[in-house]
């Protein structure tokens, strides 16, 4: 129940995000026991680098806490749609944070939107928009995948979001949103391979008053077709997007500095006969220090294009 | 659920965005007398009264006086149709395009009509599209030339000729284009993908209490935050800010229930938290809010519209503030800031789940002040056009154990063309996307 | 002729640049006397905004030296195709340095190679072209439009280059690059709106023993319908890259600091009469000097696609 | 004109490119038992002799012996002909393709073949071809994924099994790409977009005298730059490196005539100042190439390959070199460095039409040392890793006023998949073009 809302301290059932580091972190699940392979129930471990964690010893403690491992020591978080992304199981591939963060500004999603979503995938997205439609909107999130439609379901109910949310099971570009859902939509998002087929039902859910589409795609040619049916329809302020975000590694780097103005003048001859010392003044370094910042080596060069539009208020549907 | 489905109308008092083509523009429609200026171009606003949002209106010219630069015409605006809306390329029906420009001199001659001409034919023809037929017309060229080159000439006649705008309803993302195109400093450069970022970073949703100090944005930080809060939800705002007044554009803009707009307490930052380290101890002696004069000049209010947000209590203040009399004025009944500072100090008190810095200045003694305000396990985001200064403040906070998962990051935009045949990444891009630290409170 | 060979002194007849700023630099003649509108042969005086300046002045000058104006002073330097790029009179869109340098490491460019460029345009490409390429190497540069053939010839001429290349007006998507090409290029660079009708050009044109292709695109849809003929014909090593090149605003930048610990504690009571001591403390901000790097506003976000390809050894050309 | 149409032989001695798909590496083919390793592949070079550059030849299983990580195997290379190297596809003639993957569910098991299964038909196919279509036969899921998921299956099946080998001659391309990929620390990650403007803006050509200082780029940099001047010219590039010995994989790769080899003329910095300052004063006393032993560290050669680079004289030096015996070796004869010494110095004391340094080191001394050595009105290239060290520099060149149009740069480098219906730009990208200052020299 943790995503619903603030909390100071775990409960029982919580998902909370055990953090070990910048590149480790687990979500797991506070309950002191579980049921193995076998059916029996055993006290729930949980391993890490840092050696195990009996997992019962975090309920009640206040979440950004220190827990010891047998082996070093961790933070309990409590979750939030961004370390959900970084540590949910991955049914699909899933959209990140930079890209989300656009799609929620671009699709106006405020408390009291409705929203339409497909397809739920790892429910990556889906969390966001929750966080940001409740307690007063409504996500529809639909997938075609019947086991991923319902493993999604679960997972809302159990973070405490099933309140805000219905899931189908339902292949949307042949079939559309269902009826129900006909002008009811603030914002439509489509994550496709044919979003181009998706979007006439878009269209139909859409408010009468209008709002706004996204359709995320990786490839060019997706978002080409997209927008000549977008066009078509009647929509309008059609844009296309990448958002790359790169993280800049901030670090204390020593320099070396050499000196090479010694080189112009001979050696101090007094200084010759002394071959030590004579050693040291041939290695005329320093060292400085300087507070850098890099890219890592490997950046996202491209996740997909983002294409946004506007159904403007009062076009007929038909 | 809560979001009507009827299309609001507009009302005297209103901001309201007026879009001709790509260009918008945020305006506040105070009076029936107002008027808006787009380039050249004076509208009266009067009849935009009561019509629907996201209507469309027709610039019909009322006269034209000669001006410094050109003509100055001033427009009457008349409700259109959807249906009359259709595109100027179809209305021009061109169909014949030269295979490539190889014929093509460039000699300055290429158009028949002179500017005179051109001029009378605009008093004379009220529709863009009626021009532009006759610009194509007396074009030597233009049926020489490749589509590519037509579509251009095309769409920059009728950007210049184009004779319709439309009158839509702020929102948090037409201010933050609009405010980043028209002077992106105003708004300390925060691009469209880091203010997205900024506000899911922040968590800032429908349930909590959140603080963010942001040294001026016109608004729209504040109005962001408080947009994703919500109407009817029980989430609240600190909003702390270095002036004498709070820049409240975006936020009057956004037109958010009384019961929302509550919901953010705007206090200076000295201010507060005097009070909240010495109560009852300071508030009746000393002039808090007159207190940053030096910062106070960096939040300079310099449109129209933001005079309109000083509080009538803050306005008299500033009037009154020749060092004489000070004393006595505070001395009297508990001022409207000294009231926002009991509120927000009580939410200091119970702490924060979050924490947004948007600063002109270092970000570091800021943060190190207001971090002890924030539960633990809650993020932390703040954002400076200047990455040293956050690369000193991640050391800083990296080395103080308080705070872990620090990131630093900035974004690339890229907006395509997608046409057929002539799909690419834009031509110009915005380089500088500011820069955003990360991280999560610890206990 | 000064874009033969490194040079110290100005002579008459050298294209020169002047350089006032980094937003302000001129390619001028250093000849005395031009003929004006008239046919009246006058005295060369060139006007900048910092004054004017008498051309024949700088006649025996060395490169590098400050020149003065009338109100103000500039420096003169030998041109490069860097600066020139930078002030040729644009007949046509051109490519800057960061695409050009690309495009000579990958077509691996240097002393003795044979190119084909299509089409010579404003003549910027084809400088790098030939300081790459001579004194031992040739380059064959090919444009539709008589005018700007012409006007790339003279000018080849008057920059010393004119031994090295070879102008063509000539329509090589429906003609190709003549039968006397055949089998001669080490590499094929084009520019055009519909490259892949003159893939097979270029093809033809490459050497047997192999060699390398380039081209430059503004939109995707060429590049996709290039490399469908690149593959086609066997070419090899098709791989499609942006280069974007990013400047950096070095600044020192001064920044406020604030103090807000002194909130903490109530004010010193002795100093609360003095009034004019009180209004000092009040403003509790130092200023510190930061050296700081940042990217301007504008940044080119696009300026081409650049397709490459290898042909291999021995493919028949049928 | 002075490049020879005829493809050149490989030859013993050379250097190699082995290019296994798009995996390539350098190879020294230094005697006919000389072996490659691409993986788990070991491959018998002999076979190589006096055949084509860029020819293709099959890997053939000679014998395969269990390793720690699976089996090693060793091949002997057979050429092969141009037609038999037809694409995987067509062979494997793939067509019906589900049209999405709603009914996958993976579970491990879509494939029948156990790995000993594909160990025994690796033995007995000899091509992978032949492995792939039984991988695909046996798979439970290959026909109902969607065409895009069955190329990725077959490319990774095609990368796993593929035969094929080509062999290159090295370029500057073809080495800045394997360089960059293997380990882009030992060429101080400079890129390829980097490379290529390190050689525009420096203006490298077939005429005038350039001067290089690089702190270690297993001679890519001064091998670049030498390639750029060309064979028959009369330019020459001085090549300062702070070591004992110069690391020159690169420029022995290139295979350039000698009279090409011999304009590149590479020296000691220290050694080379001294001399340039103090001439004959020091030469025959001072023990300069073996000076500078906190450097020599940074540029330790690991690879075996570059062992060979190290001159004889150069060599023998170095074991020589207890303190007592120093004096004694380097009393004797003229040795080779201080013969490459003096041919630099004197044309130090011409000065030089350009100087690029790309250091490991604080850009700044080294400039101030070099920069009186240029003429005025010629490009300076400084490239870092760290834009701190280059911001600095830039600052005291413009302070300076000795350098005019000064710029510090970065770039991106975006490469795309372009195929039809799926393309877009690569999801991966480098994100380290390093920085380059660019300027020019005044008088």
């Amino acid at each position: 129940m943790s995503f619903l809302k603030p909390k100071t301290h775990i409960e029982q059932g919580d998902v909370v995000i055990l953090y070990l580091s910048v590149n480790s972190m687990h979500a797991i699940e506070a309950v002191p026991t579980i049921v193995n392979k076998k059916g029996e129930t055993i006290v729930n471990i949980f391993q890490t680098p840092y050696g195990s964690l009996k997992v019962q010893n975090i309920i009640g403690v206040e979440y950004g806490s220190r827990v010891e491992l047998s082996k070093g020591y961790a933070h309990v978080l409590q979750p939030n749609p961004e370390l959900w992304t970084q540590t949910l199981p991955h049914r699909t591939q899933i959209i990140y944070t930079p890209d989300i963060s656009m799609i929620l500004h671009q699709l106006e999603v405020r408390p009291g939107a409705v929203v339409v979503e497909s397809g739920t995938g790892s429910g990556s997205l889906s969390h966001y928009f929750l966080r940001a439609l409740k307690p007063t909107g409504r996500l529809h999130t639909f997938d075609f995948h019947e086991a991923r439609a319902e493993q999604a379901r679960e997972e809302f109910q159990r973070h405490g979001l099933g309140d805000f949310v219905t899931v189908y099971h339902r292949d949307v570009c042949n079939l559309g949103f269902t009826s129900e859902l006909d002008g009811v939509a603030d914002a439509v998002f489509l994550d496709l391979p044919a979003p181009d087929l998706a979007v006439p039902h878009a269209f139909k859910a859409l408010k009468l008053s209008g709002g706004r589409f996204c359709s995320f795609s990786p490839c060019i040619e997706q978002s080409q077709r997209c927008i000549n049916v977008l066009t078509q329809l009647g929509f309008n302020e059609i844009c296309s997007m990448e958002v790359l975000q790169q993280e800049s590694i901030i670090k204390t780097r020593t320099m070396p500095v050499i000196d090479l103005e010694f080189l112009k003048a001979p050696k101090d001859a007094a200084a010759e006969p002394n071959s030590n010392e004579d050693t040291k003044t041939k290695e005329p370094k320093e060292i400085k220090k300087y507070l850098t910042s890099s890219h890592p080596q490997l950046l996202p060069g491209h996740t997909g294009f983002l294409t946004f539009a506007t159904l403007p208020p009062n076009i007929p549907k038909a | 659920m809560s979001r009507k489905s009827t299309i609001p109308s507009i009302q005297l008092g209103d901001y309201i965005v007026i879009q001709r083509q790509k260009y918008t523009k945020l305006q506040k429609f105070g009076s029936l007398d107002a008027s808006a200026t787009l380039g050249k171009e004076h509208l009266e606003l009067k009849s935009l009264l009561d019509q629907p949002y996201g209507s469309t209106f027709k610039m019909c010219v009322k006269e034209s006086k000669a001006g410094k630069r050109g003509a100055q015409r001033q427009h009457t605006l008349e409700l259109v149709s959807e249906n009359e809306l259709r595109s100027i390329r179809d209305v021009l029906n061109i169909s014949s395009s030269g295979a490539d420009n190889r014929d093509i001199r460039d000699n300055g001659e290429a158009q028949a009509l002179k500017s005179e001409d051109i001029e009378q034919l605009r008093e004379a023809c009220n529709e863009s599209s009626k021009i532009i037929e006759k610009l194509v017309e007396n074009s030597k060229t233009f049926h020489t030339r490749t589509e590519y080159s037509q579509d251009k000439y095309l769409l920059k006649k009728e950007k210049k000729y184009f004779e319709f705008v439309q009158i839509r309803q702020p929102t948090i993302r037409l201010m933050a284009d609009i405010f980043h195109r028209q002077d992106a400093e105003k708004i300390m450069g925060i691009r469209v993908d880091t203010l997205s970022q900024i506000i899911s970073y922040s968590g800032v949703s429908g349930f909590g209490s959140y603080l963010l100090y942001e040294s001026g944005t016109n608004g729209l930080l504040p109005a962001a935050m408080l947009n994703s809060i919500g109407a009817d939800t029980d989430a609240t705002l600190v909003h702390m800010h270095p002036g004498n007044v709070p820049q409240k554009q975006a936020l009057l803009a956004l037109k958010l229930p009384l019961e929302q707009q509550q919901r953010c307490i705007s206090v200076n930052l000295y201010s507060v938290l005097r009070e909240f380290y010495q109560g009852d101890k300071v508030d009746a002696t000393i002039p808090t809010a007159a207190e940053d004069d030096a910062t106070q000049t960096d939040n300079n209010m310099t449109t129209e519209e933001q005079t309109d947000e000083v509080e009538p209590t803050t306005k008299k203040l500033k009037l009154d503030q020749s060092p004489n009399c000070k004393q006595f004025v505070y001395a009297k009944l508990p001022l409207r800031w000294q009231l926002e500072n009991k509120r927000a100090s009580a939410l200091m008190h119970q702490k924060f789940d979050n924490l947004v810095v948007a600063a002109k200045e270092h970000p570091s003694n800021i943060v190190q002040a207001l971090l002890p305000l924030v539960k633990p396990s809650r993020p932390i985001v703040i954002f400076s056009t200047c990455k040293e200064l956050l690369q000193e403040t991640y050391m800083e906070l990296k080395a103080s154990g308080k705070v872990t998962n620090l990131h630093v990051t900035s974004n690339w935009l890229r907006t395509y063309q997608i046409l057929p045949n002539r799909t690419h990444p834009e031509v110009n891009m915005n380089g500088n996307s500011g820069y955003l630290l990360t991280g999560y409170t610890l206990s």
